[in-house]
């Protein structure tokens, strides 16, 4: 029997698939370790200054370590200092920071659009109009995809973004704003969407528009239509909400004192395509109806998750 | 009563048209409405068509419906500020409860949060006199924490839309959305409410004068309480529309996007937020105005930035240029 | 004395419900001591600027539905033109952006009286266009603060003639905001712009008849509120050491800690402090939350439950305490 | 006829009525001035010339326009023609801080002070000085006021006197009041008019809109009369020229006013509606009781305060009394809200007509109000048999229609009818009204007390607390009158007249004898004693 650890958690976006999933697979994570007495988990909706409140709160709770999917890399460094200070362990999860003391375990958001991206335009043949609809207008995570998809495009000269819209990953708004655009009869070969997938293909079925290559994330809806829908081509690219569960295993195996070599461990996305027999065939292993559409399917990282999916699904930590 | 109001006959053109629009607050409205269609026309010809007017009015009418939660709310001086999330709920709790009992069990139990909700909010501000703002937003974040427990608790049975919803919510018929079934009803039933039903009466007395009714007989709390167990009923309607026109059952901030629009759509529709004054069609034709804006918004090739800055201005030159004409002073 | 208590009543009760509030907080957490107090303080900045912005337009008889996106916009503006500066060129960016924050905020005032359209409807627009103007300022989160800005709402001050154990609990956060809102609100509220404030908040008819120049005094109240709103914007800057241009959670909380403050929405009554203690109020609930580790999803229940029980117990009080 | 001579007001003031030379200097001169408001036009070519130390009564019926005025002449309105003269010159009110400037300061009809500002607070806002604010207060007969009061915890008639006494403390060359005595108690009533009288002996000018005819004739010079927006006449205040007043305003002659017919002898005992029995309200009203008759008109006479407000507040169900009981029909009733009340029977008309309408709403709706307050009638209304009802109660009552899409629009008598024609259309057995002449011009006046007694006449009973004395004797079958929370006396109205009122309205005990003259002249003896 190791030692027993509080985790502190800081989430800053609630009430959305893949962070709800994140926060779940911090507890089962938690609970799985067995090493976790408590999690103290702070999670809301709110911005870099509402996230500073909520880690200098997890401070003052005299936490031994900490999982931060930040609000910003930047804005929350002054707390991140503090923790260090205070002999907390911060492991940031899902995004980088700036604080250099804070490890890092990621999801490498540049990539996940480049790889989409790279895909789309290759089913595109190289050429034609992209509909791009990105996240929400100033949030960190969609800047850094935009780097990514700029990079794939600056490889394909003959692509062209058709539309560019902020989707706020909103359904609602996604498919109204594509819906909309339909609508005007512009020609396009392609959607790259920023993980608001299964409503854009909802629309297009529902509108009887030409089937056209859509890249989304491996959101449980989406990938469940690639394996069904018929005539859509495309293709999911893992981002995995798992990533909390990963953050709660670096977390303890600093604290136990394994210090990774690196200070920033990034998990590699995955791309998942229906256009080839093998594609096929790894996206209905992968497909799972017992999940809510918008949890990304992906529910455990090997080597740094050790929950079940039932674990996972049934969302408690230890002491619940 | 305009029959009463006998232009004089030698009245100058201009000021007689402006008097019979504002004696038919409508016109300039739907004026306002077309022109925006035109304008969308002349910037990408073409897309006024069929299927384009079909898919404005499906996402008008959630909007429509919510904004007539404001509307009603807002003609006693009020607003519901928990309709997004009671209309979030009443999806959510439908879609995880659809699987195992049938669709229409769901249906019914899911409308079942809705009216708590507004019993809450109806006993607040009508019994306690707290203020509706405070009140439904207070019971909007307490609606949002127990759906989240409530996610929490049924994460593993998975969520479902009943065939019937995703047929209301996305269907044509003819070339007409089928929301216009339930729609249609709903508005006829609203706008009888207001100017033909003694509770219709009650909610612009009220909103006028609350001393003046008290002294006709009129018990207050009763009405408030009535009104806003209506607006959430009306709101988990609007929701289980919804969530068949968007089909992301899991979501649990599906309406959320729908709040400040739903206001501005009552506002734009010529409802005083103080209070008395105000109707249903208005509301109607706002939220027409809205979505169509949305639209031009997206079709709109600029930076995101300056989308919002256009969205913003639009709203108040409408709202401007409406009262400038609806008002005879 | 007694019409003293009643009239304060309200602020005096919000102050004790604050005192029980700590007192419950060191027992939840024996070790909770100066330190974390300052961070109470550095938490609450950004809520009390936006609600004290709030509170003007409120007393004034109106609402503000842009406070967050004026906050936004200010922050983007203040960290962007900082971004890459000297020290001192902070000390021209600090009272150009509240200069910025004064100005548009009047806009809304102007737009209301010019246009006749119902405050909260300009305000909701301003929401967008401010909200826009942010976005083209800068469309990701970045920029950078002055150090010595960054340095001003950390720490203590050292007072003469106060122990240390004393000054150990007046965090610069904290000092900061009062003498920010002292300079502005205190000489106002004592002045005939601040009774025409109150009074144009109160009957807009009457005041118009008692000579009050009600369009001037609805501007300035607008303008007031951009001013506070900047203040907010700049303590964004501050603590987090860079401009987000994606308004924070502050309208709604800012309308909620007005009406918790004893803020009547309509206009003419209520102040500053009470709306200010509310915001600590509701800060210390949620650190009391965090410390007792309640399950996240209870915690915005709990907030919504508080939210509606103070005011409910308010009104109660109120219905009580009619004659007869 | 007189409608003619609208058209040169000033001129038929200066060369035929009185003769004076048209070059005496006028404090004020306003000529051709009109205001309408969508159709309805308010004023049409109105004008006023006031001299320098005159008291100059402004006539009209109900709508005739006399506020509207007011307000233009004090830039709370803008009118869309019309010149202001003041002091010979040309000048242009923009608003009521302006006015100021020119020395024109009002008392509008209703207050004006600021309600969430204590009196301190409310007088450094208009730049008014304490002191003589202070010794105003005091010499309108209002001792003790607390100036750290908060001005919406004060009652409606201090308010006016407060009113009042701040527009007097800028000593103003042009003081104009919008009936200022309307809702006021005769004692603080007689006050004003004294103060009144006391400006213009200083040379100061005071413009006095006011229907009681018995102040008009004491206290005013010159009256000009407005009838439908138009200037029709200016009047010299001498012997008769009530009459010719009258004439003016209505554009005909009408009867003398006298006593209604009065329920028979017989009728006696047509048994008992309402019964009151050691109520208790509050701390005002310490122990009532009563009996209202079937087809009676009973008045309340009572000085400010005395407990009438509680009295009637808790007949209504608006307030909850401490002890005492209430029986309807012989039944012992309990209200805790005034819809209990009607369920009785009993209607409430406020003396403030705010309280009971919906500004913004229709005639009709107003009027439709109390039919849809049950819940079993919130369904469907039957809209033909509404209009039929709410208009047959717009017949009896004469509303003047024409603005009826927004009752804000209708003139104050006009609305003062709406607020009856609701409960003349709900068919209400019991009327508990509270002064409803305030600020009525004659001919309406007389309407009401017609419908009064007509109310009476079908079996119903009404129960009437008037401030102006007179009314007793010309409606009412007897007269309660409170003293300090008491019933002090209960005079048959044949006796009832304004001396024997005053008298025990004082708590004084009856004298038959006793001689205290009609109201008219206790100022002029009051200024002699002082
Ligand atoms: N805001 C308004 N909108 C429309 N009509 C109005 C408005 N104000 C006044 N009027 C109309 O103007 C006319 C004159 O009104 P005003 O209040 O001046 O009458 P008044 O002589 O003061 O009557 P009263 O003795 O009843 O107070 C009335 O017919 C009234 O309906
Ligand atoms: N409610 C009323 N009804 C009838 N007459 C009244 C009423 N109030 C006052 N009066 C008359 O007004 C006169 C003046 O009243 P007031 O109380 O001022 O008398 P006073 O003792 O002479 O006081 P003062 O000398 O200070 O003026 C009284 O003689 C009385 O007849
Ligand atoms: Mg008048
Ligand atoms: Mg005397």
């Amino acid at each position: 029997e190791g030692k027993q650890y509080t985790i502190g958690v800081s989430n800053t976006v609630q009430g959305n698939g893949w962070r709800e999933e994140m926060v779940c697979a911090i507890k089962a994570q938690a609970l799985a370790s067995g090493e976790v007495a408590k999690l103290n988990i702070a999670h809301r909706n709110t911005d870099a200054a509402g996230q500073l409140e909520d880690l200098r709160n997890l401070i003052s709770a005299k936490v031994d370590a900490i999982v931060v999917n930040p609000a910003d890399p930047a804005g929350i460094k002054a707390a991140l200092e503090e923790a260090n200070k205070a002999g907390i362990v911060v492991v940031a999860v899902d995004q980088a920071v700036t604080e250099p003391t804070a490890y890092i375990i990621s999801n490498n958001q540049e990539q996940y659009a480049y790889l989409g991206a790279k895909w789309l335009f290759q089913q595109m043949g190289g050429k034609g109009g992209v509909v791009y609809m990105r996240g929400a207008a100033g949030a960190s995570a969609d800047s850094d995809r935009d780097k990514g998809f700029k990079k794939a495009l600056a490889e394909f000269p003959d692509v062209k973004v058709v539309h560019e819209v902020f989707t706020g990953w909103q359904q609602d708004q996604a498919k109204q704003q594509i819906l909309d655009f339909i609508a005007t009869g512009s020609p396009f070969e392609g959607i790259w969407t920023s993980g608001i997938d299964n409503v854009i293909v909802d629309a297009l079925v529902e509108s009887g528009s030409k089937m056209v290559p859509v890249v989304g994330a491996d959101n449980a809806g989406f990938v469940s239509q690639l394996n069904s829908v018929e005539g859509l081509v495309g293709a999911a690219v893992t981002n995995p909400g798992s990533i909390g569960g990963a953050g709660v295993t670096l977390a303890l195996q600093i604290l136990d004192g394994k210090k990774p070599a690196e200070q920033t461990v990034l998990v590699e996305p995955e791309l998942w395509e229906n256009a080839t027999p093998e594609g096929k065939e790894k996206l209905k292993s992968v497909v799972d109806p017992s999940l809510s559409a918008e949890w990304p399917v992906s529910i455990s990282i090997p080597d740094w998750t050790t929950y079940s999916k039932e674990q996972i699904i049934a969302c408690k930590g230890p002491g619940e | 009563m305009s029959e009463t109001l006998t232009a004089p006959s030698r009245a100058p053109l201009g000021r007689r048209i402006k008097r019979f629009m504002a004696d038919r607050p409508l016109v300039p409205l739907i004026i306002l409405l077309v022109a925006l269609v035109v304008i969308l026309q002349i910037m990408r010809p073409g897309i006024v068509n069929e299927r384009w007017i079909a898919n404005t009015v499906k996402f008008a009418i959630p909007l429509a419906i919510l904004a007539g939660c404001q509307t009603l709310t807002m003609l006693t001086g009020g607003i519901d500020l928990s309709v997004s999330t009671v209309a979030t709920m009443s999806a959510f709790v439908m879609a995880s409860l659809a699987g195992h009992y049938g669709a229409p069990a769901a249906i019914v139990i899911a409308l079942i949060p809705p009216l708590l909700i507004g019993l809450l909010n109806g006993v607040g501000a009508g019994i306690f006199r707290v203020h509706p703002l405070i009140m439904t937003l207070g019971t909007g974040l307490i609606g949002a924490g127990c759906l989240q427990v409530y996610q929490r608790s049924v994460i593993a049975t998975g969520t479902k839309i009943p065939d019937f919803l995703t047929w209301l919510g996305t269907g044509l018929t003819y070339g007409f959305p089928n929301a216009l079934l339930l729609f249609i009803p709903i508005a006829a039933l609203i706008i009888f409410t207001l100017s033909r039903t003694g509770f219709g009466r009650l909610l612009y007395a009220v909103g006028d004068n609350e001393k003046a009714t008290r002294l006709s007989g009129v018990l207050y709390g009763q009405v408030i309480i009535a009104l806003y167990m209506a607006s959430s009923l009306l709101a988990g309607v609007a929701g289980l529309l919804y969530v068949g026109l968007i089909k992301a059952p899991s979501s649990l901030s599906l309406a959320e996007p729908l709040l400040l629009p739903s206001v501005a759509a009552a506002v734009v529709g010529g409802t005083s937020i103080f209070g008395g004054r105000g109707g249903y069609t208005g509301t109607i034709v706002g939220a027409l105005i809205l979505t169509v804006l949305t639209t031009l918004l997206t079709i709109l090739q600029m930076p995101e930035g300056a989308r919002r800055i256009l969205f913003g201005l639009i709203i108040l030159l409408v709202t401007a240029a409406y009262l400038r004409i609806v008002e005879d002073r | 004395m007694s019409r003293l208590l009643r009239r304060n009543g309200w602020v005096a009760g919000l102050l004790a419900l604050f005192a029980v509030l700590l007192v419950l907080t060191k027992i939840i957490q024996p070790g909770y001591g100066a330190g974390d107090f300052g961070s109470l303080a550095r938490a609450g900045l950004p809520f009390a600027f936006a609600v004290a912005a709030q509170a003007v337009v409120v007393i004034a008889g109106g609402i503000d539905l842009s406070v967050a996106s004026m906050m936004a916009l200010t922050s983007v503006t203040a960290a962007s033109m900082m971004n890459g500066a000297s020290e001192e060129y902070a000390l021209f960016v600090v009272p150009f952006v509240l200069a910025m924050g004064f100005v548009l905020g009047a806009v809304n005032g102007i737009l209301i009286v010019v246009t006749r359209v119902p405050d909260i409807v300009v305000t909701l627009a301003m929401l967008f266009v401010l909200q826009g103007a942010a976005l083209l300022v800068l469309d990701a989160p970045g920029g950078a603060a002055a150090e010595w800005l960054k340095a001003s709402i950390t720490g203590t001050l050292p007072f003469p003639f106060l122990p240390d154990a004393v000054t150990a609990w007046l965090p610069n956060a904290l000092v900061l905001l009062v003498v920010c809102l002292c300079v502005v609100w205190i000489p106002l509220k004592r002045s005939r712009l601040g009774l025409s404030l109150y009074a144009i908040g109160s009957s807009e008819l009457a005041a118009f008849r008692s000579g009050v120049p009600v369009a001037r005094t609805r501007i300035i109240a607008y303008g007031l509120a951009g001013l506070f709103g900047a203040m907010g914007g700049l303590s964004l800057t501050m603590s987090t050491g860079i401009g987000a241009p994606i308004p924070g959670p502050y309208l709604m909380a800012s309308v909620a800690a007005v009406v918790l403050g004893g803020v009547v929405l309509g206009g003419g009554r209520g102040g500053l402090l009470g709306p200010i203690i509310a915001v600590f109020v509701l800060r210390l609930v949620r650190t009391d939350l965090t410390l007792m580790a309640i399950d996240p999803n209870v915690t915005s229940i709990i907030e919504g439950a508080i939210m509606v029980a103070v005011v409910m117990f308010g009104a109660f009080i109120a219905i009580r305490g009619r004659p007869a | 006829m007189p409608a003619l001579a609208g058209r040169h007001p000033r001129l038929q003031s200066g060369t035929i009525e009185d003769g004076a030379p048209l070059t005496e200097e006028l404090i004020l001169d306003a000529s051709g001035v009109a205001k309408s408001y969508g159709a309805v036009a308010a004023l049409r070519n109105a004008s006023l010339a006031v001299r320098p130390g005159e008291v100059h009564a402004l006539m009209g019926a109900n709508g005739a326009g006399k506020s509207t005025l007011v307000k233009i002449l004090t830039g709370a309105i803008h009118a869309d023609k019309g010149d202001i003269l003041i002091r010979g010159k040309r000048r242009d009110v923009r608003s009521p801080a302006d006015a100021r400037r020119a020395g024109l300061v009002p008392v509008y009809q209703d207050a004006s002070l600021i309600p969430d500002l204590d009196i301190v607070s409310n007088l450094r806002l208009t730049a008014t000085p304490v002191e003589p604010f202070a010794n105003w207060v005091k010499e309108l007969g209002v001792p003790d006021l607390d100036l750290s009061e908060m001005a919406r915890d004060i009652p409606l008639a201090v308010l006016r006197v407060l009113d009042l006494a701040r527009a007097l403390a800028v000593e103003p060359d042009v003081l104009l009041l919008d009936e200022m005595t309307a809702a006021l108690p005769a004692n603080l009533a007689e006050r004003v008019l004294d103060v009144v009288r006391r400006q213009s002996r200083a040379g100061r000018s005071v413009i006095f809109i006011s229907h009681r005819f018995v102040e008009i004739s004491a206290l005013c010079d010159r009256a000009t009369v407005l009838r439908d927006g138009q200037t029709v006449g200016v009047v010299d205040m001498e012997p008769g020229a009530e009459e010719r007043i009258v004439e003016l305003m209505l554009g005909a002659k009408i009867e003398k006013q006298r006593g209604f017919a009065r329920r028979q002898a017989s009728q006696a005992d047509a048994g008992t509606r309402l019964s009151v029995r050691n109520l208790r309200v509050g701390t005002k009203l310490a122990d009532v009781s009563f009996e209202l008759k079937n087809g009676e008109v009973a008045g309340v006479v009572a000085l400010e305060g005395q407990g009438q407000d509680e009295l009637f507040a808790a007949l209504s169900g608006s307030l909850r009394p401490s002890t005492g009981t209430i029986e309807a029909d012989g039944v012992p009733v309990k209200f805790s809200h005034p819809a209990d009340a009607i369920r009785a029977g009993i209607a409430y008309i406020p003396g403030d007509r705010t309280e009971a309408l919906l500004m913004h709403r229709s005639v009709r709706e107003n009027i439709a109000l109390p039919f849809s307050a049950r819940f079993r009638n919130w369904g469907p209304i039957g809209m033909q048999k509404e209009r039929t009802i709410v208009g047959r109660a717009i017949e009896r009552l004469q509303i003047d229609t024409r603005a009826q899409g927004e009752v804000q629009r209708l003139s104050g008598g006009n609305q003062q009818k709406v607020t009856i024609a609701r409960w003349i259309a709900a068919d209400a057995r019991t009327v508990l009204c509270f002064d409803p002449t305030r600020g009525i011009d004659v001919g309406t006046k007389r309407e009401i007390y017609r419908l009064l007694r007509e109310l009476a006449g079908q079996g119903k009973s009404v129960l009437f607390y008037t401030s102006e004395l007179e009314e007793v004797q010309l409606v009412c079958d007897r007269a309660i009158v409170i003293f300090g929370g008491k019933v002090v006396d209960v005079l048959p109205a044949e006796i009832a007249d304004e001396a024997a009122l005053t008298r025990a309205a004082y708590g004084l005990p009856r004298n038959a004898t006793a001689d205290v003259g009609i109201l008219a002249d206790l100022p002029a003896t009051n200024g002699a004693a002082s």
